[in-house]
């Protein structure tokens, strides 16, 4: 058993049926007690939905328990494909009902005999895979399952386009900022001469999965959701694909570039580095903006990057790279993908951590006392706790994730956005550094961070009054480097003279 | 039971569907309960899918500190590889350390069931062992709907409730919070004063948890009648849960109680006042009218109160009365708002309902067919476990004017022209009691009053039909 | 003299260096002394303006007081048009050198002797006008100029384009969100098919004015700005011109229907409301927020708006039409445009304020206590005192106001920026109405307003202890509206008893 | 003047240019001396141009509660239709009224100066009237730039200084706020062996409006030395301004304050210590060098300290040295800090600045010189009243690799791969003294670290040339 206050993935099923509604006309039958069906909830709120959502709940209550539950499960699939002709039904079992370990493959089998559309089981160990893992594996199924059933009936077609295009694999309901994304990845694509072939799962149909293998390549934005898929197109069609996740403008670039190797490789003749120089100077405000003096107020200011492991890499390396801060902490919660991150971040910043607890995380961003978070939503009430400003740049998802206005976080639009919010979050715009170089003398609105706990020392009374000229944002930072520097040296008493000897030591 | 007036034949019509329809988990009820019980801490033992629903759907763990936590079941717990007692062991002395709270419940879930473990047989080892109270509650979905989570948790506590009164006055005086709040200040010979005040009658203990405005709110309420308070079920504190001896009158504040007035009825001889609940202006009164009548308190006033409140009503009365409802069934509050809601001048179609208790219910039952009859509406249908696919079909051919559902369907059929509003507002607004009845209204009338306000648009429909 | 604190609009010689420097090769002499030109740090600093801003200053000392600054004025228009070679020189004062009284018509008519390009003299009186007044009057007369100049040498271009076409007229530097709603004003012209002839002052070159008239209209997007220049077009050229601003779907719908009038009248023949119907449904989601669970939450909550013209206008449409917001005061610093405001606000809102003085609207919002107020940065102040939120809607500007992402607050997009801003500002996302519905548990973080000032009745412990339940963002308008009720009815002491009768009386 | 030490004959090159540069108005000086001095009002009289800087340019009217305002004069004020006695009494009052201060401070603009409105004959009066002492300083764009208007401030207070010291013990100890501060907490006895601490001299006071922490930092340098500051203008609060009798030595420390330097040499009779300033560790040293030299105190351990202060600066003169810096003139600090970057390694290819008054300066350009010499660099050229267009001409030739210049150039040369540093953060932030040196190296490293983290990128100019 786990203590647990927060989690960051969800369980697996939410990942099966975020594939599986994300697909038009694909029903869910989530076989499961009453009031696991918050997925429901989830989308119509936070996607503000205008659609029921494609997802029943077969109850399984106590009767049904003690009856077994074949006979419901069945039906309610045998009822659904009747009531709305979906032409494809999941079947999935949430953490709960999986213990029960009914023999779902043989329910699926039964109501396939009864149903005119297809009808599937969602093939996840709900105790080893989360959330995200599950969304891949749900996705990575049901290609396989539409490209064998091509495969038999020799309908999967493998004549590629005629001019380059792409499959862009990953872009899901309940996603962080996936619809924005998408909407510039599309504007993207276009701007490159690139046609669309597909785009999975989201609002795609089942049936035309079979034409996946038209395009030159797929394009896996976020590492978490879609490489299963395309490492079986790989596999079987031989098709290649691009898994630069396009933040930032030095990784867009990146992206841009490995795109134009994997066309030209397939005969295409492509040069794109006119585009990426006009939209890096141009388009882009993110180049400048690194320039521009704004910015130069943030170098080697210190960050904290929390998230899952497409965003916090990327944007450690925006920070890092593209405006010069310093990011002490980078971490993720996939911790199955640990070694990914490693390779990926070990160059740019000084700390990694691993985790799935949040009060790790908390603590850590508590110990280092950064200028800024950027993390998820915990990440932003720990930062709230702490007067330490938070931008959000991963799941789990939240309300605010989902704001009407064009916000994506890839491509050069993105750029702009995550400028803006790499510059709110540390500066809460010009006015905190106008606080700070006017000597912070508006201190009654600034968030005063409670100085740590009694201390064993001695601050004598001159010290303390001198300490509470210091604004209040930096006062508890400038004690703790105090307390530090006279505990090195064995003080007990913290005199006027200690602290001005601690500041020239060690710039408190 | 004990139900002073002869019931009234209702000509109620009850159906059974499939079941098949949303509604939050009865976990829920950590998310009230532990702001309610200031001194408790409660541990859900169940899977990272009731982890996830506690933190999303009920949007409440992004919170400062809460006082309650996931103990989040893995492989290892499933597959029985690992010592449930020492697990809880190790888990519960953490939160002695970090929080050392007075009581921790233990919330049972659906996984709890289906792997058979032994929370009823753990807990009394381990409270001998740590030394803190563990009450253990079964909230989980495969017997129970949403807001009977509370109900579960109740009937435990129900067990923990001293059984004499101490004589130490001190003590009993910190047991009673209420009352203190009430005297505060006063000196004791107005508390004398005070206390002549009330009738002579038996002891009487309400259960429900309710906000403590809302408990405030009622309590005076009866004092006006003379009627005094002797406990609630929860108290602020759960050192401070009221006595309970045999042949104290109890009394159920909401309907989805039963359970809790089947315990204290079989396990500590209460008895109970049978009778409609205090939520609208009209169930308030007939409330306090079956509490007095049962107690053998004459009251006073009591009609023109109603009357008052529901002059102070008039201007939302307004607004909904001719319009027609449909509760799709959500949080077992449907009848009795389906009953003021209908003495308001509304017609209601069809009351779904997770559950039914037709004997905890009956006073209100019968409440609600008499308010038809005297409104001259027809009687609605009340379906129990309801099907959501055959509800929407309905609900597409009745075009009501309101639809009251959980927050699945809300945005769905807003996009259709059909106004709604959450069911779920109502188990978390404060709407019992004479003084409340606007907020009831207030949030019924919300929806009409946006479409008020949103007339002249020119649409309503917001996706093709 | 007035004691002043704050104020909303800049002087004249702001508003006239805003059109000179939108201009393209356009350079502005301002004659003032040092410290005056503070102009060019907020254009550098607020757009992150890559250029020099192309004003110099001719500074006026005491050596130049005492021998007059004709020459130095001269000289420096004459150097300036032999260093930059630009197509025209405005000469400005500012509000202390306009004092000298100085034949400054003289200096640019003796100066345009040995200049290559134009010279002009900004005609503005400082102490009558604002920035805003200024720059429109300042834009009028450099079409003007151009036109009549054009009109002498015979090259004014009157031959309509063979398409429809519109000349935007008033998109300027350091203007409001304009460069963001200029991209979106293009996109909507594309959309309609109207072909841009022109767009003014920003980027434009003077010598292309001339071509104005080739437009089949002028569009005013902000009233502020440009009406003066459209009004000397219609009456010298007879263009016609539309000043609705496209601001919310309601606005913007009505904005497009004129335009099609206006085309039509010429012998066009567009139909534009199946795009209206598309853009209203689809595109925006404004119009589905409005019917939205998220939106019914915000039925009848009390706004005060505050703002220049436009935006004040537009944005009090907006929350009263288009999402059942209770606007209980809508305001404008436009002193000048009274009678407009008053008109199209009238049928809206309860109460109109027209007031140049900030401290006038302070105590009007702590006296409403709205749930949320959109005005201009001081009123953000206000409201963070007061612990209201408030949705920044219009100048003064602030760095803030200059985002690098997409932020329109005009055509579709705009609609769903200003639903954003809406929702979040009333609730700060989904957050705070889950800490209403929940009771407001979480007390630690919620802001709370100071109860006003002791007042003069006499709470029991029981009914302060009650009102201390209340959660801290209703407490003080609780308790003000218990003590209204007790002083209504001449109770001196406020018991549980008369703070339910009060709550059963007026709602509080 | 009292310089005790023979001038090296400084081979500086001084030039003047047009004056069409870009600089802050002198009345910015309200934003930081209304913060020093606790119980002030600054008024600034002037236009609505004045006000839009002070709202803009220098951000600051966005905060809560300001202790300074506009009096905005309009068209009836421009055209003497109404009476400046009443209306500046009409203010005064209200000022009086809402905030009542210990002083207000009128800062007299361009605008009084050419309407000759007589604030020197207007503010007795009105002194008289209310009841509330009326500074006026002169701190218009006509005669001054950017800092210089704490100048005129200063200046005027200096004349308000009480000229003999009160023989009230208590109220003198509450005259010296920082001496209060120094022995805040310690007995009598503890005090009396405190003073003995300091080395007997005569009375010194400093001058210069600095950060009080900044303050607490050389007042404790020279209590080192055994020196005593017996007061500084401007104190923490206008009632606690310095006793100044005839024959005091008095220091700046800021190059800035000419005026006042004057003023306390003509018009109270004090003796000026030629100092260079306090800033950076050579400056520091000098300065203390300077003053103790004058007082005939022996300094111990100076030597030692510097050292040690560069030690501590080592990873930053790294990074400086061999660079180039261009100072296009904005805040008159210009001098002293070129000085100390020649002495961290740098080459000083321009010292713009507003105003040079050679006299006032005279030590720390003569330090500048011998700067250059050690450091075996060619004298920089002074610019006084440069002309922007021309300086950035020369900055295209020269490509420094640091300029340090005013707001509105930072970002269009940065544009242009052109390092900058904003002068006004060095107006700002605490640079003086020891302590304090690593936060001047903290700015002017920061696009020279900024260049470091970025280098990768690929690309450092966003205009096409």
């Amino acid at each position: 058993m786990k203590l647990a206050y927060w989690m960051y993935a969800g369980p697996a099923h939410i990942g099966t049926l975020r594939i599986a509604s994300s697909f038009k006309n694909v029903h869910a039958i989530m076989h499961a007690p009453l009031g696991d069906d918050y997925f429901n909830v989830m989308r119509s709120m936070l996607e503000r939905e205008r659609n029921f959502t494609p997802v029943t709940t077969s109850v399984v209550d106590r009767n049904v328990l003690a009856r077994g539950s074949q006979e419901k499960v069945i039906d309610n699939i045998v009822r659904k494909d009747g009531e709305e002709n979906p032409d494809l039904i999941v079947l999935t079992p949430t953490c709960t009902s999986s213990i029960l370990q009914e023999d779902l493959e043989n329910f699926v089998s039964r109501a396939q005999l009864n149903s005119q559309g297809d009808v599937i089981l969602a093939d996840v160990n709900h105790y080893r895979y989360n959330e995200l893992q599950a969304a891949d594996r749900t996705l990575a199924q049901i290609v396989k399952f539409y490209l064998e059933k091509g495969a038999k009936k020799g309908t999967v077609n493998q004549e590629k386009t005629a001019n380059p295009s792409v499959n862009i694999i990953g872009i899901s309901t309940l996603g962080f900022h996936h619809n924005h994304d998408c909407r510039e990845l599309k504007k993207l694509m276009a701007d490159l001469g690139i046609e669309i072939n597909m785009i999975i799962p989201d609002k795609a149909s089942v049936q035309d999965l079979q034409n996946l293998p038209r395009a030159w390549f797929n394009f896996i934005p976020y590492r978490e959701l879609g490489l299963m898929a395309a490492e079986h197109l790989q596999r079987e069609y031989g098709m290649p694909y691009v898994d630069i996740t396009p933040m930032g403008v030095v990784e867009t670039a990146r992206c841009i570039r490995e795109i134009a190797k994997v066309i030209n490789q397939q005969g295409g003749n492509v040069d794109y580095e006119e585009f990426i120089e006009h939209q890096t100077m141009e388009v882009s405000e993110a180049a400048w903006f690194s320039r521009s003096i704004d910015c130069q107020n943030l170098t080697g200011k210190k960050a904290v990057v929390f998230g899952d492991n497409t965003h916090a890499v990327a944007m450690t390396k925006i920070l890092v790279r593209e405006m010069g801060i310093n990011v002490v902490l980078a971490g993720t919660y996939c911790k199955y993908d640990e070694a990914w991150f490693r390779k990926e971040l070990e160059p740019f910043c000084d700390n990694i951590l691993i985790s799935e607890d949040n009060g790790e995380i908390a603590n850590a961003i508590a110990k280092l006392e950064p200028s800024a978070i950027f993390g998820t939503q915990m990440e932003r009430h720990v930062g709230k706790r702490l007067g330490i400003p938070c931008g959000v740049i991963a799941a789990p998802i939240h309300i605010q994730n989902f704001p009407i206005g064009y916000k994506p976080f890839l491509g050069y639009e993105g750029t702009n956005q995550i400028t803006d919010l790499v510059y709110n979050s540390f500066t809460l715009g010009m006015e905190d550094h106008l606080l700070e170089i006017f000597g912070g003398h508006d201190t009654k609105e600034v968030i005063t961070k409670g100085i740590s706990a009694d201390s064993d020392l001695n601050w004598t009374k001159e010290a303390q009054a001198e300490l509470n000229k210091v604004p209040g944002f930096v006062r508890g930072k400038v004690k703790r480097n105090t307390e530090k520097f006279a505990r090195e040296r064995n003080f007990d008493q913290i005199t006027l003279e200690v602290m001005y000897a601690a500041k020239e030591s060690v710039g408190a | 039971m004990t139900l002073a007036q002869a019931p009234i034949t209702p000509e109620l019509n009850f159906e059974c569907e499939t079941g098949n329809y949303h509604t939050f988990c009865p976990i829920s009820c950590v998310a009230w309960l532990y702001q309610k019980i200031e001194d408790s801490f409660f541990l859900v033992i169940g899977t990272k899918t009731c982890g996830y629903f506690l933190q999303n759907a009920m949007g409440v763990m992004i919170f400062a500190e809460p006082r309650y936590a996931m103990a989040e079941l893995e492989e290892g717990d499933i597959s029985a590889q690992l010592n449930d007692y020492n697990e809880l062991r190790r888990l519960c002395e953490q939160i002695k350390r970090d929080r050392n709270p007075s009581v921790i419940v233990w919330i049972g879930t659906c996984t709890t069931e289906i792997i058979k473990m032994d929370l009823e047989g753990i807990a009394p080892k381990l409270e001998a062992e740590i030394g803190i109270p563990i009450v253990v509650a079964r909230a989980n979905g495969l017997d129970y709907a949403f807001t009977q989570g509370e109900d579960t948790v109740l009937a435990s506590m129900a067990n923990r409730c001293p059984k004499e009164a101490t004589t130490n006055t001190e003590e009993k005086e910190e047991r009673n919070g209420i009352q203190k709040l009430l005297n505060f200040g006063k000196k004791k010979e107005e508390i004398t004063a005070t206390e002549s005040e009330y009738k002579q009658h038996h002891p009487l203990v309400l259960f429900g948890s309710l906000p403590d405005p809302v408990v405030t709110n009622l309590t005076l309420e009866l004092k006006k009648q003379g009627v005094k308070i002797d406990g609630w079920l929860p108290a602020k504190r759960y050192t401070e849960l009221p006595v309970i001896e045999e042949g104290y009158y109890v009394a159920g504040v909401n309907p989805f109680l039963s359970r809790t007035a089947t315990t204290l009825m079989r396990r500590r001889k209460c008895k109970l006042i049978g009778a409609p609940f205090p939520i609208g202006p009209d169930g308030t009164r007939a409330w306090i009218e079956k509490i007095c009548s049962v107690l053998g308190v004459e009251t006073h006033g009591l009609e023109e109160r109603e009357a008052q409140i529901w002059e102070n009503l008039q201007d939302y009365v307004d607004l909904v009365k001719g319009k027609s409802v449909f509760f799709m069934g959500d949080n077992l509050l449907e009848v009795s708002l389906a009953r003021f809601l209908t003495r308001c001048g509304m017609k209601v179609h069809e009351i779904g309902i997770p559950y039914m208790d037709k004997r905890y219910q009956k006073a209100e039952l019968d409440f609600l067919a008499q308010t038809c009859q005297e409104m001259g509406v027809t009687m609605p249908t009340i379906v129990e476990k309801p099907d959501n696919y055959n509800q929407l079909q309905r609900i597409k051919e009745l075009q009501p004017d309101l639809v009251i559902t959980g927050m699945a369907h809300a945005n769905p059929l807003e996009a259709r022209g059909i106004s709604t509003k959450w069911s779920v507002e109502f188990t978390f607004a404060q709407i019992h009691g004479f003084t409340n009845a606007r907020d009831v209204l207030e949030l019924v009338t919300r929806p009409l009053r946006r479409n008020n306000n949103l007339k002249d648009l020119g649409w309503n429909q917001l996706v093709k039909s």
